[in-house]
This record gives C-alpha cells, structure tokens and sequence, in this order.
C-alpha cells in the first residue's frame, strides 16, 4: 500500500534542543526520498509520541531506551527499532551518573545513607529507570524512602535535579552524561554539560559518587505497519545521513557521532526486563 | 424615653458590638491560622535559604543581555568564537569580534582594564583591575595556577578547573578548553545572523541606502533574512502565535456551537424528563472536571500530537462548561416572551428562535469572548503538551535552559498575545452587545 | 359561534375556573371582571390554548377546540389572537419583526430561522402599525418603546395574526391612563372595524362599562355575572368584588377624567 | 374633501417611506448578518483545516479511536479495584498539597485584587492619577500564563509547592482585580462621601463605606476563583510544580502496569473538583441571591 | 468667625461658584436658596473639603482652611459635619454603627476594622440618638428605616463629630413634609441649645424663612442676596429664581398644611 503523508516524532528531554529546527534537513531528505509530504511533531511530553506511535499517527521517532520499552510493552507490534547513535568512541551507551554537592560531605553512596536523594523523571531511563534498578543492587536494600536513603524524591527532571543538588535541596540526584571526556567540564555531552554551560552549576562544587553501566542509547525506531519499501528507505537514509551531511547528522543526533548503525530489539531486553520488572514490583 | 429603656439600649449595643468584635477578629484569626500552618506545610523557613538568588540574578541578567563566547580548544589550539556558544551565532571563517585581538598571543578585552590573553602551550593570563595578574596553565587534565590558597569567592579554583567571574565577563579554564564569556547588553543577531549581509547594517541604511545584497533589492532580502532568522525563528515563532490563536478560537466557537443545544437538554424549563436533564448536567461536569490537560492524554491515542488534538482537548473541556453556563442562562430566561410567541401557533423551533435565544445572545456572547481570551492562555499550555504553539516553544527554551532572551521573548510575546486578545474580545463584546466594558 | 361547556381548570385542590359556560354568536366585544384571583387569565389561556383545561369544552363554530393537539392546536393558536398584561414582545427585536412574529404559524420554520419574511409581509406590518399610529416606531427596538406604544405592538401582532378572535388579558393594566385610553380605543376600532371579537379581561368596572358590549363577571372561579352594561349595578359590582360596603368604584378606576381632576388639585394647591 | 384625500395622501406617502427604509434596513442587516456568517463559518472550516492538516492524526481517522485509551485504563483499573482504596488513601497528602496551593493562593491572590481593585476604580482611587498603572499592571499579572512564572520560579526557588502558589497567586490577583473593579465601579458612592465628609481617611472608608456593599459580589467570585484554581494547581503539578497533577502524569505517563494509580488519582482530582464546584455553586447563588433579597 | 473671600469652583468652562464672599461672626442658623444648579451644593462642599475651591479663601476664626491637605483637611472636616440629601449612610450597617462613624477621623484604621469604638462613644451614640427620638431604632440596619429616621441618623453622626459647623445640602428635599419638618426642627434646636452654627441649603423659601436667622441667596453662582429672613419679599425671591410674573410660592412649598390639602383632595376625588 502506499503512504500519504511521512510524520516523524521528535521525543522531548534528554537530547533536545532546537529539535523541529534541527531535524528540518532530514525532513527535506525525506520528503525527496518518499515523494510524499513530511511533518515533524515534538510534543513536550514524551507520552506524547509514545502515543502517536502506539495509535499510528507517528510513523518514525527516535525514542530513549526506557520509552521504546514502554512503547514495547505496550504494543509489541506496534514499532520495530532499526538505528542507533555512535557515540565519538564507536559506543552505543552513556551512563546514568550519581552526583552531590563537593561541600555536602557526600562521595560515594554510603555517604548517602538516610539522605534525600532526587530521581528525575519518573519515565527516563538514565533519570529513573535503570537506576531504580542499579542502585538497590549496590546498596542492597530498596528505594523506599525511608529504607536506605532517607526520603527518595522526582524532581521532575534531569534540569530539576542539577538544580536540585547544587542548590542543596536534595543531597544527591541522578542525570544523564555520555561518561566521555572530562568531569570538570561535566563530560563530553549530557544534562550536567549544559547547565554548565549555561552558567548554572560549578563543576567543582560537584562530584560523582555512581556511575551506572552503559546504557544503550535509545532507537530510531519505525512502525511496523509502514510498507517495507519505505521503512528500507528510511532507514537508509539516517544510516547514510552522516555520510550525506554532516551538519544534518549533527543536528539529528544532537551531537558529534560517528553515525548510525543497525540495532535489535535484543539490545534493549535488558532495559525491557528492567522496566517489566518496575510493573511486576 | 426612659432612663432606664435608654440604659436597655446602651447593654444592648454594648452586646452588638462585643459580638461584631469578636466576628471581626475571629475571620483574620482563622486566616491567620492557616497560614501559619501553610508556613509548616510549605517549609517557607527553609525555603528562604535555599532560595537560589545567584540563578535569579543569573536568568534576570541573561534574559536582556547575551554572552560571545571565545573557546580555546586546549588540545587542538583552535579558536572559535560565537553568540551564545551556538553554531547558527558562530562568527563566518576568519572574522571574530573586534574586541579580540593577535594571532599567536590572542588578546581578549573585556572592557573595564580587564584583559585575557590566550598564550601558547595552553596558558592563560587575567588582568583583573584591582587583583592583579592571574597565571593559569593546562597540562593534559591539571591545571596550575599561580592563585593563592584563599582566593577571594569569585575565583573557584581546583586543579582540574578554574572558574573566574568578573563584572566584566567570565572564564573558565579546563584542561580541554578555555572559555572567555563577554557580556553585552541586548538581543544580538535579534535582526539578522552573521550569514546575513544585512548584519551590521541600520534600518536606514536598508530602507535607503545602497543595494547591500546584489542580488535582492534591499527591502524584501532584508525581510526574508529577517523572517528566515535561524537564531530567533522569527517565522516558527509566528506560526507558533498562530497555531496558539487558532487553537482557543476553534475550541471555544466549537465548544459553543456544540453546548447550545445540549444546555437545552440540561435546563429544567425545556427538558422535562429528569433523566435527561440529570444525565447531560452530570455529563457537563464530567468533561469538565477531567480537565484539558489530561483530555490531550486521551485523545494523543487517537489523533497524534499536534494543534487539531489542543483544539479538541479545549473543545471538550468548554462544553461541558459553556454547557453549565448556558443552562444556567435558559433556566433564567423570561417565560413573558416565550409564552407571547407560542401565543401566535409558533412551533416549537420557532419559539426558541425568537422567545429564547434573543434573551440569551447576549449573555452567551459575552461568555463565549471571555473564554477565547482565557483560552489563548490555556492553549499556551495545552500547546506545550500536544506539541503546538507558542507554548512548546517557551517550555522547551526553559526546560534546556537554552538562553534566556529568548525565554524572555516568548514570554514577552505571550503576555502581548494575552492582552491583545483581551482587548479584542472585550472590543467585540462592545460591538455586539453595547458598552458595558 | 364560540360555546364554553363547563370549561373547568384545577390546579392541584385548588380550582382556579369551576364550569365556565357560556356562548356567544356573534362577534362582539366582551370584558371579563372579577378581583385579583378570580380565574380571568386562567379562562383566556385555555381558550388560546397556551394550558390545557381539566374538563369542559370549547367549541368554535362547531369546532371541538380544547382537544387539539401539535399543528391543529397550533394553527388554531394562530386565529386566536392573545395580548398580554406584560406585552410579552421580544424585547430586543425591532417592532416589526416582534409584528411579524404573528407570521410565524404561516411560514416554514426554516425560512423564519435566518428572520426571511415575505416582503408583502413587512409591508403589512407597516400599514398595521400606521394603522395604530405607531408606524414611526417600526425600525426602533421593541424596549425602547413606552408601555403604551408596546401594547400597540403587541395588538399588531395580534392583527398580524388576521384573528377570528383578540383575546386581551389585562391589557392596560401596566399602562396610565392615557395610554390606556389609547390602547382601548384601538382595540374598540379594531371590533368595530374588522368585525372581530375581542374578549378582554379586565380590572377595572367603569372601562368595562364604557367599551364593552356584554361584561361577564368571575368570583372565585365561577362566572357570577353575564349580561349587558348596563345591567352592571354598584350592588352587582360588590358581589362580584366580594367588597364590603365601603367599596367604592373611584379606587379601581383608571378613566382620565377622575385622574385628571385629582392632578389639577395637587397643580392648584 | 379635498383636504381628507391630501391628507390620506401624505399618510401613504410616509407609510411608503417607512415601508422603504425599513426594507433597506431589513437588506443591510440580511447582507451584514450574512456576511458576519460567512465569515465565520469560512474560519471555522478552514481553521479546522489548517489544525487538522498541522495535526499527526487526521480527525476522521482518529475519531474510532477515541476510546482506547481510556479503555485501557480502565480495564487495568478495574482488573486491579482491589488496590485502589489503599491507592487513594496513598495519594491523599498529595490532593491535600494541592487544595492547599489553591486556598492559599486564593487567599493571597483575592486580597491583591481587592486592594488593586479598589486602587484601579474611578471615584473610590487613592491616587486617581495612578488608575492607568494599576489596571495595566493587572492587565499583565492577568495575561501571563501561570506555567510561564512557575517555571521560572523553579530555578530559583526549586521545585515544590510554593512556585505554583506564587504563579497562581499572581494570576488570581490580576483576573479577580478586575472583575472586582467592575463591581466596584458600580458601588453607591454616597456612603464614601458620608464618610468623607466625617474625615475618615481612605482605607476607613474603603473598609466602612465600599467593602459592605461590595462583598457578597467579591465573596462571590473568589469562590469561583478558588474551583478555578484547584484545577490550575493541578495543571502545574502537570508540568512538574507537585501536588495531584504531578503524580497523575508521572502514572498516565508510565503506562500499562501503573494505569490503577492514574485511575485513582483521577477519581480524587475528579472528586474534588466537582465536590468543590457544587459546593462553591451553592454558595454563590446564595450570596448573590441573598443580595438581590 | 467664618468668611469666605472670593470663593470660587470652575467645573472646565463652566463657573459653579463665582467668587462668594460672606462673612458669620457668630453661631446662627443661614439657609442658602436658590434654584437647581445656582452652585448651593458646591459651595458646602468646597466648605467642607470634599472638594477644592479654584480661588479663593475660607477662613475659620482665623484659620485658612482652604489650603489645608491630608490629615489636617480630614481634622477639619470632623469638625464641619456634613448632611446630605440622600443621607449617605452605609445602609447596611446598624444605626449605632453610622452614627459612631462620627467619631472616625478620631480613630485609627486599625481601630475601625476591629469595631473598637470606646464604650463612653457607643454611650454617647445612643444618647445622640435619643435626643432626636431614634433610640430604639439603634440596632436595626440604617437601609430598614424611612428617610426621616435616616436623616435623623445623619444628624446623629454629624453631632457625634461635635463639630463648631454642620452644613446640610438640602436635607429635607427627599423627605416627605411630615418628616421634613422633624428634621428641620431637630437642626434648629441644636443649633439653639448647643450653639453651633448651621448653614443649610434649602430649595423652598418658607422653610428658610421658618427656620433661617439669616438666608443667602444664589443664582448662577453668585450671592445675590444676603439678609434677613424678613427682607426676602417676592420681589427678591424672583430675583433669585429667576421666575417671571407667574412664580408662586406654592409650587415649591413643602410645608404641610398646603401639602395635606392635596393629599386629601386626592383621596376624596
Ligand atoms: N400555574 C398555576 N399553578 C397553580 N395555581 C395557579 C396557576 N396559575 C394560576 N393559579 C391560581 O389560579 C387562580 C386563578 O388565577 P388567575 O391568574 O386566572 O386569576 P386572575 O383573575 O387572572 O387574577 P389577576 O387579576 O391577578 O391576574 C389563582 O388563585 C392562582 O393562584
Ligand atoms: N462634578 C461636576 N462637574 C461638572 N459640573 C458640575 C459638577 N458638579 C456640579 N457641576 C455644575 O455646577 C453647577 C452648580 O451645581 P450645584 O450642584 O452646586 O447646584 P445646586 O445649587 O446644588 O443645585 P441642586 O439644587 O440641583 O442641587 C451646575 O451647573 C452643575 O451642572
Ligand atoms: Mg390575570
Ligand atoms: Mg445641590
């Protein structure tokens, strides 16, 4: 069957800035490649896309690990994950980072024994998600408040909880980082990196007291249901992307990367599991 | 009267105001109460100290003035410079502000005698009037410094970085690169980006002067350079209004057209059967107390993001209370007129036309231009959720923290958008219904 | 021509009309009085049908009325002018298209929807407001009008309506007397004239008097009275009014003269 | 004779006149009337055009979908039901938080517009010079969206309740300033002038001469304000400002697997806004009423 | 102990006062007639500062009072107690309360919000109240008594101010005669037993001549004439109206007896 029309999600939060702008050149390419007109939606919400692509009005996005598990769990049928970033090293993860204030007395998370410690947002995956799962690993008892730290609170956002922490709200929080590059300069690429550029925080008066281990960096994903002519198209499009344009690769991937490549479903059970197990418990 | 009705009088008025007494300082008391209890509840104490004034002055500051960054990248030793740090602000090849100055030393001045100089092999040297002169070098992640111990609380100094904030501007040095902000007043590139040939040039210079474009005559290039700003998207902030706009008007005039006839169904003069009148009032304050936000969740499912979702979320949300509203209207409505048309064999559609809706017009159109002027607010923020309009743009600007001017641009526009439907709506409601605001 | 048979309205215990009957066979023009409560309005909006009557039956030559239903209630509404104490006209509307309202039964709902009246329409309207000295009003909203000049109206619209019969319920009683004058003249003029028969309720016994041709009086419901002016003693008037013997006729009159007489006194004194 | 038939004559000339303009009335107005409807239908339909062209989803084939999300909660909510007492028992702090946003900001926010009120009014200003600053200044407290400010706030005060309680304060002081001063516009001035003439000062005879004759109006509407605004508290939880909203979108946004907690929040939030509205309903018809009494 | 010097008010073009100059050396009663718009009522207002005079002086034993601003205008209208027309009391507060509000310029804001009047006031209110025959209506709301009793409720809280001056702006013109000759009668005898001067705008000639120790007379703004009662014949009095050939007291007399003869002839007609 053929297409009318191409509408393609830009997902808020960890990687956006500028997106509809950014992502302007890819929906040029496209709308040559397809022959058909091409949209580009950015709700600020992420349930937003999640929403359009489980009711079929968003044929293509590219999802953080945690929503493509929420878009999965959902609706298996509804979207397969094709692409993802590399990273300037030829990685395809970043890293969920546990942070407090230098001056707070706190360096590691035996520190933070009955503190108050900040999630983000409840749906992100650096930001909740797999940390909710890591860190009772390390600590060996629940996130319940009360239960090792002394109150676990959602900030409502990796900005939220850099604030957060530096203000001295919260004694520690978590955020996203790339875990490449420096921590002075809050790494490479990450929630830390631009609120220090902006002025915010003071990279000295923070410190890293976890690390998660590498997360894969979320899917382009597309809907299953779109005709295998246009999802092979796409999906050579934003692979040759980098190759094509650089400054279009750069804005699409909010970033410096070698690239895309193909992905599995598989890379992302863990982060499935994960999230199931949220449900189950 | 007597002495003693008049002494009667006097306990009985004694009582009075014991009584108002005790009314009048009972209320403030309660209040008082309350929010002594708001005080504990809200932690207000802690509140006040961890109250962030710095990030207040930071965001005041930066919402009317903007930073050029100059970046030494310490390992490469390329310089580059640009407004905000961003790559659609960066200075073409080979240009650079003219406060910067040298090639192999790169003078930075940054007015009031402060100076930064850019040397070889990663050093860096501050003038500060006042201090003295601040050595500072990379070697691979260290940096040394020739600061003392206790540098004063506008150095924030460790081996790893070095972080210096002047009146004048800012620096920051890590062993990957240093960073100089210099701060001027206002919106740059508000008008025109670097790529444009009109950066630089006055309005009357475009407006008069000589062809700057060769291609283009003045006037037009100019307005599509500045439409096409990358910086400010002055075009996406248009369209955006736009979108905002069209969203509270198609929700309200639909909510409207759709409540009419079911306020009808609601209203206890012209829908007798108890059942129905219940089921559509209950129906009302079902769709109303969902509230928008959450009918955008609902019907993301079935229509995607985008303005046709903010203008049914609205929508939905208005019938239920222009439903309330216009029922409440029907209940009041003067029976006299209605029972002088039925009078003349009018049938019942035509009773309505003239016994009843000439009463309610009015009362309708007024409510119905209030709420679009109410709306345009509420589609800000429905906007932001569904992913259209205004709203999304300054939520985003805010959420990453991006640079405050624009913040302060949106908001700016937001509140002009606001009160420009205000007045229009109140205008239209002058016209239509005569004077009375 | 038009025969009450025992016509008769309760509400809940209370009984507002008890077995009104009586007939008339010819046009003519018939004043109904009686106190405050005696069922007046009761009776007249059962014989323009705007409520239903609880027993009895109203024929019109010959013609079963009080069991029409839907568009024979409706088209018999429309032969059956009804004017008000209150006007009842649409406030906000010009006056000629509150005249046209008496259309409304003739024309198709929709056209009436959007306000589209023929043009002979508007016309006559017109010439039925010149006709009633208020032609000047027409373009004039209806509440910018004085009491006088909207019961005009409201007597356009009934004409408008081309009536066997005008029923009239307390038609000057939110008037003064010179309008009042006015309003009762027209409606006089519009008997005499068009040959219709106008049934008027009214609360005042010297007006009844001087324009009626034949006076019913109500009690409590009952009709107590039915016969011609001048049968209508001070005695008669006390049964009707169940007033004691202090009643005198002056406190319910509206006739210019008596007024008048009382103004100068309050100019000369 | 001749006299009668020039008379009738001129009559119908006048009556003509009449018949014409009125006719040209009737078609200026059928014309304006038609084309206002034009207008407006052609922005209607092209508006939604426009939304529906801009829109992911078309609204036609959307329309059978309409259901399946609520569907899905709850069929989640209601395999679960078991949970839900303990659920709303669990989120009631977070519904007080909310209710609390809303009174205080209320109370704060009405009292603003009382004084901005009674300030803005001609013939009741302190400084009648100042009029055009105070109405301007409600004017803008009144257009800013209270999420604009609440964001902002965020950054400096952090998040939690007191940035929704400000924003909304601030909002509800410009809208309820104004509609206050429309009441007081129509305040009987006669008292205040009894009042001046004794030299009572100004907030004496705003106190004695204006707020009693006022108050029903102004008690009135702060009531509505406050339904309005326990629903605006929850909108700013929404977005990240605490309270019911807050927990009701981190739920919704889950998905499957917490749709009970969202089912829960959603009977409370929905509890309490209508529980509100009725009792706020009431209250202000009888005030009103007991006014016109 | 009073005089005005050139007291003048301009409304834009218009001159409501023009230049009065009169002087009162000690406590009497001054009516001041004249007809609607002669500028009575502004010329008791500049007196009292509720409004400022465009040029001009008034000096009180001495004291310029014209200039005065902020608290010492407020200490000089508690001084000079104001009655008007309309009584302006805040009807919905008790009579007590009205009267006590007399006593304001006295009082804090704090004070006033929390009802904190002294008992030895509140005593004092009654007392007021009682000399002019009110005292039971003390606890009932100023709005459910009839104008007389309002007006004597103005007076109260004019004298509860004890002030040296109590002006009135026609306080009986919407009194009906019975009750304006109360209040009349009450303003004289304050002024006779407390000695305090009252001026008084009047629209009608014989209550200023009943009442007044001295009557000015204004027209279009001016004083035209300045004397006593006595002196004031028709002749001026139609100086003063302005009224051609055909004035006659009588129309804006307020007086009972000539009113009472009308009424009567109203009932008997
Ligand atoms: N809708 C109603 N429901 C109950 N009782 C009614 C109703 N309408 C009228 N009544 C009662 O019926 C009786 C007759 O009322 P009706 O209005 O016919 O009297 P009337 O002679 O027209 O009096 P008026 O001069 O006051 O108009 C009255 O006692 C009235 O209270
Ligand atoms: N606030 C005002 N603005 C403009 N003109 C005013 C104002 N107040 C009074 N005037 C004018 O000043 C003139 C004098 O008015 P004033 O009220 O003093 O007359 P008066 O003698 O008290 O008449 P009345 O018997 O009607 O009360 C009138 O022509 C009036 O129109
Ligand atoms: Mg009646
Ligand atoms: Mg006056």
């Amino acid at each position: 069957q053929d297409i009318t029309e191409f509408r393609i999600g830009i997902l808020g939060g960890e990687n956006a800035q500028d997106r509809m702008n950014s992502y302007s050149c890819l929906q040029d390419y496209a709308a040559e490649e397809l022959g058909v007109e091409v949209k580009l939606f950015a709700p600020a919400d992420y349930n937003g896309v999640i929403q359009g692509l489980l009711g079929g009005t968003i044929d293509m996005a590219w999802l953080g690990a945690s929503a493509y598990a929420a878009t999965f769990l959902q609706d298996p049928e509804a979207v397969e994950p094709v692409l993802v970033k590399v990273n300037m090293d030829g990685s395809i993860g970043y890293h969920s980072i546990g942070f407090a204030r230098k001056d707070a007395g706190v360096t590691s998370l035996e520190d933070m024994q009955g503190k108050v410690f900040g999630f983000g947002d409840p749906n992100s995956t650096s930001g909740y998600l797999i940390p909710s799962i890591e860190i009772p690993q390390a600590t060996g008892s629940t996130m319940e408040s009360g239960d090792y730290f002394g109150e676990v609170k959602f900030t409502g956002g990796h900005e939220q909880t850099i604030v957060a922490v530096y203000n001295g709200d919260i004694d520690a929080g978590v955020t996203w980082a790339d875990g490449q590059g420096n921590w002075e300069d809050g790494y490479n690429s990450g929630a830390l990196r631009k609120a220090v550029d902006a002025g915010l925080v003071d990279m000295n008066e923070l410190v890293e007291i976890w690390k998660s281990k590498v997360i894969p960096e979320g899917p382009v994903v597309l809907r299953k249901a779109l005709p295998d002519e246009v999802k092979a198209k796409m999906t050579a499009l934003v692979d040759g992307l980098h190759e094509r344009d650089q400054d279009c690769a750069y804005g699409v991937a909010a970033g410096e990367t070698l690239g895309f490549q193909s992905v599995e479903h598989s890379t992302y059970e863990s982060v499935i599991a994960a999230r199931q197990a949220k449900i189950g418990g | 009267m007597t002495a003693a009705d008049l002494s009667l009088v006097k306990t009985e008025a004694d009582a009075l105001f014991a009584r108002k007494r005790i009314f009048a300082v009972a209320l403030p008391a309660i209040v008082l109460a309350y929010f002594v209890y708001i005080f504990f509840a809200f932690d207000i104490a802690g509140l006040t100290k961890r109250a962030n004034w710095d990030n207040a002055v930071t965001l005041a500051s930066d919402s009317w003035s903007y930073k050029t960054h100059v970046t030494r990248d310490n390992r490469s030793g390329e310089m580059s410079y640009a407004v905000e740090g961003e790559r659609k602000g960066a200075y073409p090849e080979g240009q650079r502000p003219d406060w910067v100055s040298g090639d192999d030393i790169i003078t930075i001045d940054l007015g009031g005698d402060t100076i930064v100089r850019l040397l070889p092999e990663q050093r860096t040297e501050i003038e500060v009037p006042g201090f003295g002169l601040i050595e500072a070098q990379a070697e691979g992640r260290t940096i040394t410094t020739n600061l003392p111990e206790d540098a004063p609380d506008w150095i924030n100094a460790s081996n790893r970085r070095v972080a210096i904030t002047t009146p004048e501007g800012r620096v920051t040095i890590t062993g990957s690169k240093t960073e100089v902000f210099n701060y001027f007043p206002g919106w740059e590139l508000f008008w025109f980006t670097f790529d444009s040939p009109y950066h630089g040039h006055g309005l009357f210079e475009i407006l008069l002067g000589d062809r700057i474009d060769p291609t283009r005559p003045n006037i037009t290039g100019a307005l599509s350079d500045w439409w096409n700003n990358a910086m400010w998207r002055h075009k996406d902030v248009a369209w955006a209004i736009g979108e905002t706009i069209l969203m509270a008007f198609l929700g309200t005039m639909g909510a409207a057209i759709i409540a009419l006839p079911l306020a009808f169904m609601a209203a206890k003069r012209f829908a007798p059967v108890m059942i129905v009148r219940a089921a559509t009032r209950r129906l009302f304050d079902f769709v109303r107390g969902v509230d928008a936000l959450i009918w955008t969740i609902v019907l993301a499912r079935a229509f995607g993001p985008g303005p046709l979702t903010g203008t049914l979320a609205i929508l939905i949300t208005d019938t239920g209370t222009f439903g309330k509203i216009f029922s409440e209207a029907l209940e009041n409505v003067d029976q006299k007129q209605i029972e002088g048309v039925a009078s003349t064999g009018a049938k019942p559609l035509q009773r309505y036309r003239f016994g009843v809706i000439p009463q309610i017009v009015p009362i309708l159109l007024a409510q119905i231009l209030y709420f679009l002027e109410s709306n345009t607010r509420s589609a800000t923020i429905i906007g932001a959720i569904t992913g259209g309009g205004i709203g999304l743009m300054l939520t985003q600007a805010i959420q990453t923290q991006k640079d405050w001017e624009e913040v302060a641009y949106y908001i700016i526009l937001i509140v002009a958008m606001v009160m420009a439907m205000d007045s229009f709506s109140g205008w239209l409601r002058g016209k239509l219904i005569g004077r009375k605001d | 021509m038009l025969e009450l048979k025992s016509l008769t309205k309760r509400f809940g215990d209370k009984t507002a009309v008890d077995a009104a009957t009586f007939t008339v066979d010819r046009p003519m023009m018939i004043g109904i009085i009686g106190r405050s409560g005696a069922g007046k309005s009761t009776l007249l909006r059962m014989l323009n049908r705007l409520s239903d009557a609880s027993d009895g039956e109203i024929l019109f030559e010959g013609r079963e009325i009080s069991s029409l239903k839907g568009a024979a209630r409706r088209e018999w509404q429309s032969r059956c002018a009804m004017i008000f104490q209150q006007f009842n006209l649409v406030p906000r509307m010009d006056v000629v298209s509150n005249v046209l309202h008496g259309t409304l039964n003739r024309r198709s709902t929709f056209a009436t929807m959007f306000n589209l009246y023929p043009q002979e329409d508007i016309h006559k309207a017109i010439e039925i407001l010149d006709r009633l000295g208020i032609a000047e009003q027409a373009p004039k909203r209806a509440e910018a009008l004085s009491g006088g000049q909207q019961q005009r109206v409201a007597i356009a619209r009934a004409l408008m309506q081309d009536p066997s019969i005008i029923l009239a319920d307390e038609p000057i009683a939110s008037l003064d007397p010179m309008n009042a004058q006015i309003v009762m003249d027209a409606l006089r003029r519009i008997h005499e004239e068009d040959g219709r028969m106008v049934i008027a309720n009214l609360h005042t016994l010297d007006t009844a008097r001087r324009y009626c041709d034949r006076v019913i009086g109500m009690r409590d419901g009952r009709i107590v009275f039915d016969g011609r002016p001048d049968q209508l003693t001070t005695g008669v008037a006390r049964d009707i009014y169940g007033a004691g013997a202090d009643f005198s006729e002056a406190a319910t009159s509206t006739a210019i003269e008596t007024l008048d007489q009382s103004n100068e006194n309050l100019v000369l004194a | 004779m001749t006299d009668a038939t020039l008379a009738a004559a001129q009559q119908r000339q006048t009556v003509d006149s009449i018949q014409n303009s009125y006719m040209a009335q009737v078609q200026r107005r059928r014309l304006y009337g038609g084309l206002t409807l034009l207008i407006f239908v052609v922005l209607m339909v092209s508006g939604f055009n426009v939304a529906d062209d801009r829109n992911a989803g078309g609204f036609w084939d959307g329309l059978h979908q309409i259901g399946d999300y609520p569907a899905e909660v709850l069929a989640e909510a209601w395999e679960k039901r078991a949970d839900l007492p303990a659920l709303i028992v669990e989120f009631f702090p977070a519904l007080v938080e909310t209710i609390n946003i809303a009174a205080v900001s209320t109370l704060i926010g009405a009292a603003a517009g009382l004084i901005l009120s009674l300030l803005s009014t001609r013939g009741l200003a302190r400084w009648p010079r100042l009029i055009p600053v105070f109405r301007r200044s409600m004017d803008i407290m009144r257009a800013v969206p209270e999420i604009v400010i609440a964001l902002v706030l965020i950054f400096v005060l952090a998040g939690g309740p007191v940035p929704a309680m400000i924003a909304i304060a601030i909002h509800t002081a410009g809208a309820l300033g104004k509609m206050f001063s429309e009441v007081a516009e129509n305040a009987d001035l006669k008292p205040v002038e009894g009042l001046a003439s004794t030299g009572a000062n100004w907030s004496q005879r705003m106190w004695l001469g204006v707020l009693p004759q006022v108050a029903p109006n102004y008690l009135s509407y702060a009531l509505l304000r406050f339904e309005i605004n326990i629903r605006a508290s929850a909108i700013l939880g929404f977005v990240g400002a605490g309270g019911l909203g807050y927990e009701l979108r981190n739920a919704m946004a889950w998905g499957p697997g917490r749709f009970d907690e969202a089912a829960a929040i959603f009977i409370l939030l929905f509890g309490t806004i209508v529980f509100f509205d009725q009792i706020s309903s009431r209250y202000r018809n009888r005030l009103t009423e007991g006014q016109n009494a």
